[in-house]
């Protein structure tokens, strides 16, 4: 079997994002040649009579559905996705994902309120890992967010988030 | 008890502050303390009245607040009393209040540009079962069937310490894993009921012996030839042929 | 969305295969439609460069990857299921494992015979790694068993093997 059908094979099967690195590993090619092939086979699949894609998420590769079909694969899985984040949740994460790596009273600065059960919220989600320790009294345990985040959000890499002007 | 309540639930008291300032239409640089003071309040008694629960941060941002609108009333060398909590920021100046906020706001722009990610990503479905069932050649898990791990690995352990206490004898040189293999295959050849995982280690075995038999298990049920199981909680270790 | 695209997606998501009538409630469409466009599909996964293929099964269908891509999705779940060491790589591996850190020289004391290509062999298989050195007339490296290890076996954690005792 030639590289490309390879390919679709292994994002068709994972459960997580492959890296190209990875993929080339797999299939015994070189990383130049696979990242090719995941270009050919996301045009491929563009097409509009198409109803999956070849999505890039955190740093790997899988094959989706596309947005398009939500609403017909949401009726074989009903409430499959009715796990949505509180906006405590979602402004504890957008500090920490923009000023990673900091520490919980930083985030608290910004938040005005204590966030010691949103964070163990979000660790248990794995949406957010201990990223070492701060090099200050008490040595503070300094947070950063994960893979699990990237791939909850749709995103590439940390490059990905949403740029806005930051504050003054 | 059932509330009607039109107040937006508050992620916190620069949530609520928020909400104020733009129901009020004020640009943040233009607020004015006693004004933001006064009606913060007001929200705070409005909470109150429906019962909601007030956090300590509400009340936290109220005492700022109103130190804030003192500071301006009093002359500067008074010290007003500290209310906050001691982790949490101090704000000191109508300036500092401001920067708080504008920082704020970033960081709340920003979780509302997640919050359409989420909702975008939502729409995007990946298959999660693993893709055994959807192999053509679907091939059986490895298993060790009824017996964990550890409870193999813990009788392997009891097995060397009761060995080790023994006269240590020389290991023969055509000690192979390959050979062992074809040892366990034999001992457990026919028998429907397995055989006792001690079993498979002769009395007279040394230490390189014991780890080549383990080793040799170990490559047997990997291979799914064999599975491995424990009757209950301490049970004896049953080996047999996978049917 | 058109059928052909809506049926690919559901096609992927499907954890059971699904029958043409299901497949027609679910898009909306008539049986009739629903088989034409699944034939379609069946068709064009069937051409040589597609690594997947639209499977019936039990009066139903689903996408399954094909036999030739067998190979390469075992390695992704299995980590290279049919690469078999060989007897003299697992004899020094069960030395390596249960009396690390430790040197050639004493791998060697054990199994009678040299190792250097062994090692190397493990080495390359990311099976063993230097582990350090050991503080003894020319510092001769030690070695230690790795993630790879653990993984080939089906073990959790390093830190459940059990730690022999040393030899008398």
């Amino acid at each position: 079997m030639e590289l490309k059908p390879l390919l679709e094979a292994l994002l068709f099967v994972t459960e997580e994002p492959l890296p190209p690195a990875k993929l080339a590993e797999l299939v015994g090619a070189e990383t130049k040649a696979v990242r090719q092939a995941l270009q050919e086979l996301q045009k491929e699949y563009a097409a509009a009579d198409r109803g999956l894609q070849v999505i890039e998420l955190a740093g790997g590769f899988q094959l989706a559905t596309k947005p398009e079909a939500a609403a017909v694969v949401e009726k074989l899985y009903t409430g499959e996705k009715s796990f949505t984040l509180s906006q405590a949740a979602l402004e504890t994460l957008a500090i920490i994902a923009y000023r990673q790596p900091v520490t919980r009273v930083e985030i608290e600065a910004v938040r005005g309120v204590k966030v010691d059960s949103v964070l163990e919220t979000l660790q248990k989600r794995r949406f957010i890992r201990v990223a070492g320790r701060k090099d200050a009294p008490g040595r503070p345990v300094l947070y950063g967010t994960t893979k699990e985040f990237l791939k909850y959000f749709g995103l590439k890499d940390l490059s990905e988030l949403p740029q806005l002007a930051p504050p003054k | 008890m059932d509330l009607q309540v039109n107040l937006p639930v508050f992620s916190g008291p620069f949530a609520l502050l928020f909400h104020l300032i733009e129901k009020a239409e004020v640009d943040i640089y233009e607020i004015s303390v006693a004004e933001i003071t006064s009606q913060y309040l007001q929200a705070l008694r409005e909470m109150q009245e429906l019962n909601l629960e007030i956090a300590a941060e509400f009340l936290v941002m109220a005492a700022t607040l109103l130190k804030l609108k003192s500071k301006k009333l009093l002359p500067e060398t008074v010290e007003v009393a500290e209310t906050e909590e001691e982790e949490m920021p101090v704000i000191d100046s109508r300036e500092e209040l401001v920067q708080r906020l504008l920082e704020y706001r970033y960081f709340r722009d920003v979780a509302a540009e997640l919050r359409r990610c989420e909702a975008a990503q939502k729409r995007v479905y990946i298959r999660s079962l693993g893709g055994k069932a959807l192999l053509v050649n679907p091939d059986e898990e490895i298993t060790l069937a009824g017996v964990t791990l550890p409870a193999l690995l813990e009788a392997f352990q009891r097995l060397l310490t009761e060995r080790e206490r023994q006269p240590q004898e020389i290991a023969p040189d055509d000690l192979s894993v390959q050979d062992k293999m074809q040892a366990v295959l034999k001992a457990v050849r026919g028998k429907k009921d397995g055989v006792d995982f001690r079993e498979l280690f002769s009395p007279q075995a040394g230490i390189a012996e014991i780890i080549t038999t383990f080793i040799a298990l170990l490559e047997l049920i990997r291979l799914r030839k064999i599975v491995v199981w424990q009757s209950g909680p301490f049970g004896r270790l049953l080996v047999m042929r996978k049917s």
